[in-house]
């Protein structure tokens, strides 16, 4: 057990892959002797050698494509992409071929790759490092999309991630990377990808969040409680493939649920979750599945990221919206009806 | 020796000769060719014209088979087969191929499957073959995106020592892709052995090379990578092969990629659903038909008294029967099974495509119930 | 009033704008003398020249990005994908750009470009020339999506599109491309850009569409009214901006609800709309919001595209399971249940 | 002439020198400059001066305002001075100009508002100028996506027709990104009038030059796409000003876009969060001290008597004036209304973005009253 940031526990996760693998190769910009411009590959370089860890020219759709390549001929490439918005050139690449290789070939051909994505914001970053792209790869059928929220998940789910026989997208929520938190890298549990964890236990509603968003589900989840609301707070993890079954089972308990996500909402996976939930969980619920997300704006400057980012207050709005006292919504009572 | 001839001899040898090179003329004879490039053997030559004429059959056959509706669509290469042949030859049976779909002729020559070559325009899979088993990329549709595979691969192949290399198909239009570029950049500075080769075939679809780029010609690329570049006659399977194999050999050695255009000509339409005439001219078509490199070849060899006239009857015996038993295959209904689309999205299906599975297989046994068509109309 | 296919529908419009406004241009691959490899801009070099019609380079960022700086120089660019999945080279264009200039500098650098995405399966096509790829620009912010089901409609939407003064994403669903239908080019009625419209009025539950599925919905609804069930079909026609108040009214009355749509269905546009109808309309559904989608899988093979494509019988199917006896649906009963 | 010289000189004419073009030496003393070069007008250059040295100070104003926290982030240019001001100074008014974030100094020199050109960087909004009134793009963060824009804009100035031109800055990581291809390609095939300067500093963030690519120089780029190249000494601005102006006019007058690769250097960190000891060593950036463009410019203007100690002291003087105005403007907060977050999404906000902002004024008035924080934590 050591006491880790999720950025030293994505590090000491590439180390051990690449001690347990001769197969395993890390590339990207900066990922050399700079380690990263958030030093998720620092000493990579120095201990493996630029031959398992080095720097590419700077283009993404090479970085990627250059992955495809390598995996087809036997290599399990895990590339960086510097910053979200920084992965769009290389959209085609993903989206054409690392989601459809495995498919197009019947299986002959599959690309066993890891493509890192520094996600999501709060961290004070100017525009385009701070998308919330999960949604657009999770749409995309042949990917799976893994996103931890503590370091110890991050760990494990980046060595199930590089051990998976599919490509994943490892969607890693820039601000929790100095978050601290114990990691038991020795003995590996169950596989983390594919299982989404129940992080506190409750009755009257369920939370259901993933990266970035879980700590603020817990807050909020903590917050409630003081008003006598226990909440559930779900964190899914991986979201292709979702684990349906821990949030249908919770929700049929609780009755009522909350999705939060910090990406703009529209056509979301927060959407996904709810259309979910209500289609699997109709005659349990008491209240429409809510959702809780940033705006659909593009991502604000500094200044005003405070205003958009789904806060504590913006989950609890919404928690209690879930009609505990009986009463219908009236929130958009009104709509419709002059037409 | 100063710094600057050192530079200056840098440069030069990056550049391509100002003229394609040639071995052959249109007319079949014999022209000399630059210093520097070795003349394939006469048995290699022959084997290579065989393939022609069999690979010319097969795309006739294909391009039928368009208008029987046993394929879904067919892009010809005719007129084009001194390329691809010739870049097949270039290789050893364990190098790869990086392919598009214009070079299914290439495919068949390096002995792939026909049916399986097929598999993609017929319409049953989207890749027919295995291609670790044939050390052959599927056929790519998106543009120059398998140029960046093909140096990702050549590292590994690299990496694993055993001097094999990779040849890059890609067309004059894929050129101005992005990924192109990235390409290339990549290959030079990882000095991957991997050698390009554009088909410049004069038409990305309907657009003419000239809206295309206004280099001198699209083999001067390969200096801002700091890439040897050269420029082939592609109807002279001769030349073809001497330059590819030279850089092939190149690569082989450890020496780097290199970057090949060969000037060619498509003689059909871009595929069986286009109509040319909207965008060329007969007399364009006929003047490069006198550039045809089969016959090119032919009197080239016959020249040479290499080839008889036995010979030459044998390949196209042997061409009939290829393009009959295509014809047979193709005549025959592939009954695949839908349930297999769950198959090979992921190494385990999900439990939200077993669900779909299941729905679909539901679909489905109630369709055969009621006789009826399952699933779309 | 003439009767049109939507191709013609569409190369009609062009030429209208192009005649009415010198500054919008056309361009693509392409689309100039060979008028696009589906006929769409059919002439306009004929008529308007090579400086208003014309073929680029063969580069998809290039095209959206050139497109981006002749907006910036007062230009309207009209461009043209020559299908969905060639777009997506131009993905960072698209989203770090075309979609956000206007928000950037304030609204002063606005971009009223159009981008033309012939869209969808369907017609037999390969692979990467059939993708649903709706979702990507709708998860957007910054960009409107439009998507006709009728040459009428894409007349008129195309028109509004390159007179609209934000960038629209214009989805050309390519199988109804030879459809037929009597079009009014003479008088502009409302905008049709950012309105629904419903199809055929039905009491018993509604039916959510837009693009290759409404046709598909409205087969549907003429089996239905055979088995005594009356649907309300809505064509939706632009997914960026939704209008909600269209669905919100007839959901409210119908009380029940499918979407439909071709794409993959996970974290798609329908996800969106089945999660606001049952955020608005909770207490007047009487069963779950159902989907009816494309598969979460890559596109398939023209062999097996029926069986992908959701048909009538899939609608229908769903369209049955909305509980009109009163019974719970047991579909997903059992999940969740042994964890 | 024959063909064979005919190509061969449009090659020569598109291959930049071997050497990068340069007037003044780095201990200031000025050199022969190849021919067909220019050397701007003594007063063009006493204006140059004043403008780095105001550029300079900006720039350590800037770099110590992230310190105090004023600024989010800061990309220095020290060292690339000549670049950014020569780029300015041939330009016209009416010219575009498309900047990276790196830009500022370039910004501050054409004449914008230090305050807006901070506003990316200081985080109150993404762009704080307005673009087409001061003809000039947002600072571009995602590498070479704004030389395409350039082209189109190019093109956009062509075809109003009063002769006006473009200029797009990149770095040399940025070459090596799909996106600059596709623009020189445009830009050629389009004959858009056009000047790409990639200011070659070493780095992209950490990595070196011979990592981003194995061609002799950037310059060798511009022949594949059939655009002269140059490459010149970007350190002397005089250079820097000659050639650009050269280019510049080239495209006024029609004759079509170019690339100029200038050699430079950037003495400080990526940004101030980066940590350049990981990956240069203090004797590089020393050498490279030693050619700081503003004592070469200093000393070369002295040498030829046209630069008074007079002139440098009001130089000076008028720099630490802007900088303390910038000091002093950035010391107030910016009072900024969240709400303006929905305006301009779209021209008119949607139904679901008015939903938006009415729900974020319900969380604002809310936190307002419980006088605690709105929004995220
Ligand atoms: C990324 C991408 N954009 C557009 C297309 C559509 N398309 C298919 S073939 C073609 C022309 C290709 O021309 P070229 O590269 O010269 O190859 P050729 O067909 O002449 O062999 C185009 C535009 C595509 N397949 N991929
Ligand atoms: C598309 C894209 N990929 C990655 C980045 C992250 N990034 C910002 S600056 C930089 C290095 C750029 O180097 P160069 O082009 O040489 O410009 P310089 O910073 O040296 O001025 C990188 C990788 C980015 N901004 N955009
Ligand atoms: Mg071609
Ligand atoms: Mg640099």
């Amino acid at each position: 057990m050591t006491t880790l940031t999720m950025a030293k526990a994505l590090n000491a996760a590439l180390r051990d892959a690449l001690r347990e693998d001769e197969g395993v190769l890390v590339f990207g910009e900066d990922v050399g002797p700079l380690g990263g411009v958030f030093r998720v590959t620092d000493g990579l370089t120095a201990e493996f050698g630029a031959e398992r860890c080095f720097d590419t020219p700077l283009a993404e759709a090479g970085i990627v494509g250059l992955a495809v390549g390598l995996a087809m001929g036997g290599f399990r490439p895990v590339v960086e992409m510097q910053f979200d918005a920084f992965a769009y050139p290389a959209f085609e690449q993903i989206a054409s071929h690392v989601a459809k290789s495995r498919n197009r070939t019947r299986g002959r051909l599959p690309l066993p790759l890891v493509i890192r994505i520094p996600f999501a914001g709060g961290i004070g970053a100017v525009e385009h490092h701070c998308d919330s792209s999960e949604a657009y790869y999770a749409h995309t059928p042949g990917l799976k999309v893994v996103t931890p929220a503590s370091a110890a998940d991050a760990y494990w789910l980046l060595r199930d991630a590089i051990d998976d026989p599919d490509p994943v997208v490892f969607m890693e929520p820039k601000r929790l990377y100095w978050s601290e938190e114990e990691v038991d890298v020795g003995a590996r549990a169950v596989p983390a990808l594919g299982r989404a964890v129940v992080r506190r236990r409750g009755r009257d509603a369920t939370v259901v969040s993933y990266g970035p968003s879980v700590p603020v589900a817990l807050e909020a989840a903590g917050e409630a409680a003081r008003e006598g609301i226990e909440l559930e707070v779900i964190d899914l993890r991986t979201l292709v493939p979702l684990d349906d079954a821990t949030v249908v089972e919770s929700v049929r308990r609780t009755g009522r649920c909350v999705v939060v996500q910090e990406a703009q909402g529209f056509a979301g996976v927060g959407a996904e979750i709810a259309a979910r939930v209500q289609e699997r969980c109709f005659h349990s619920l008491a209240a429409p599945v809510l959702r809780v997300a940033g705006f659909d704006i593009p991502y604000p400057p500094p200044f005003f990221e405070r205003a958009h980012l789904p806060g504590v207050d913006r989950v609890l709005d919404a928690v209690f919206r879930l009609q505990f006292d009986d009463e219908p919504d009236l929130t958009h009572a009104a709509e419709g009806a002059g037409r | 020796m100063t710094a600057e001839t050192l530079r200056q001899q840098t440069v030069d040898r990056l550049l391509p000769s100002l003229d394609p090179v040639r071995f052959v003329a249109a007319d079949g004879s014999a022209v000399e060719a630059p210093e520097g490039y070795v003349a394939p053997p006469d048995d290699l030559l022959r084997e290579a014209f065989a393939r022609m004429v069999v690979g010319r059959r097969f795309d006739a056959q294909a391009s039928a088979l368009t208008r029987q509706g046993r394929l879904a669509v067919y892009p010809s290469s005719r007129g084009q087969e001194a390329c691809q042949i010739g870049a097949v030859l270039a290789l050893r049976e364990r190098d790869w191929l990086f392919p598009t779909y214009r070079d299914s002729v290439a495919l068949v020559s390096r002995g792939l499957d026909p049916v399986e070559v097929l598999s993609l325009l017929r319409g049953d899979w989207h890749c027919g073959y295995d291609p670790a088993a044939v050390r052959t990329a599927p056929q790519c549709t998106p543009l120059a995106t398998q140029t960046i595979h093909a140096v990702g691969m050549a590292d590994a192949l690299r990496r694993r020592g055993a001097g094999d290399v990779v040849l890059a198909l890609v067309g004059d239009g894929g050129t101005s892709e992005g990924d192109f570029h990235e390409a290339l950049n990549y290959a030079a500075v990882l000095r991957a052995p991997v050698v390009f080769l554009v088909q410049n075939n004069g038409y990305a679809i309907s657009v003419p090379l000239a809206r295309q780029t206004a280099a001198p010609s699209l083999a001067y690329k390969g200096v801002g990578y700091g890439m040897p570049s050269e420029q082939v006659d592609g109807n002279d399977l001769v030349a073809v092969l001497a330059v590819l194999s030279r850089a092939v050999e190149r690569a082989r050695e450890g020496r780097g990629p290199s970057l090949v255009e060969a000037h060619t000509y498509r003689l059909e339409a871009h595929t069986n659903a286009d109509d040319p005439s909207r965008y060329r001219d007969e007399a364009e078509v006929a003047a490069w038909s006198a550039a045809d490199p089969l016959p090119r070849l032919e009197t080239y060899l016959r020249g040479r008294g290499v080839l008889s006239d036995a010979e030459v009857a044998a390949c196209a015996a042997r061409a009939e029967e290829v393009a009959e038993r295509l014809r047979a295959e193709l005549a025959v209904e592939v009954l695949g099974d839908p349930l297999e689309l769950f198959d090979h999205v992921f190494a385990t299906p999900t439990p939200q495509l077993r669900e779909q599975r299941a729905q679909l297989a539901a679909e489905l046994a109630h369709g055969a119930e009621g006789a009826e068509e399952a699933g779309g109309r």
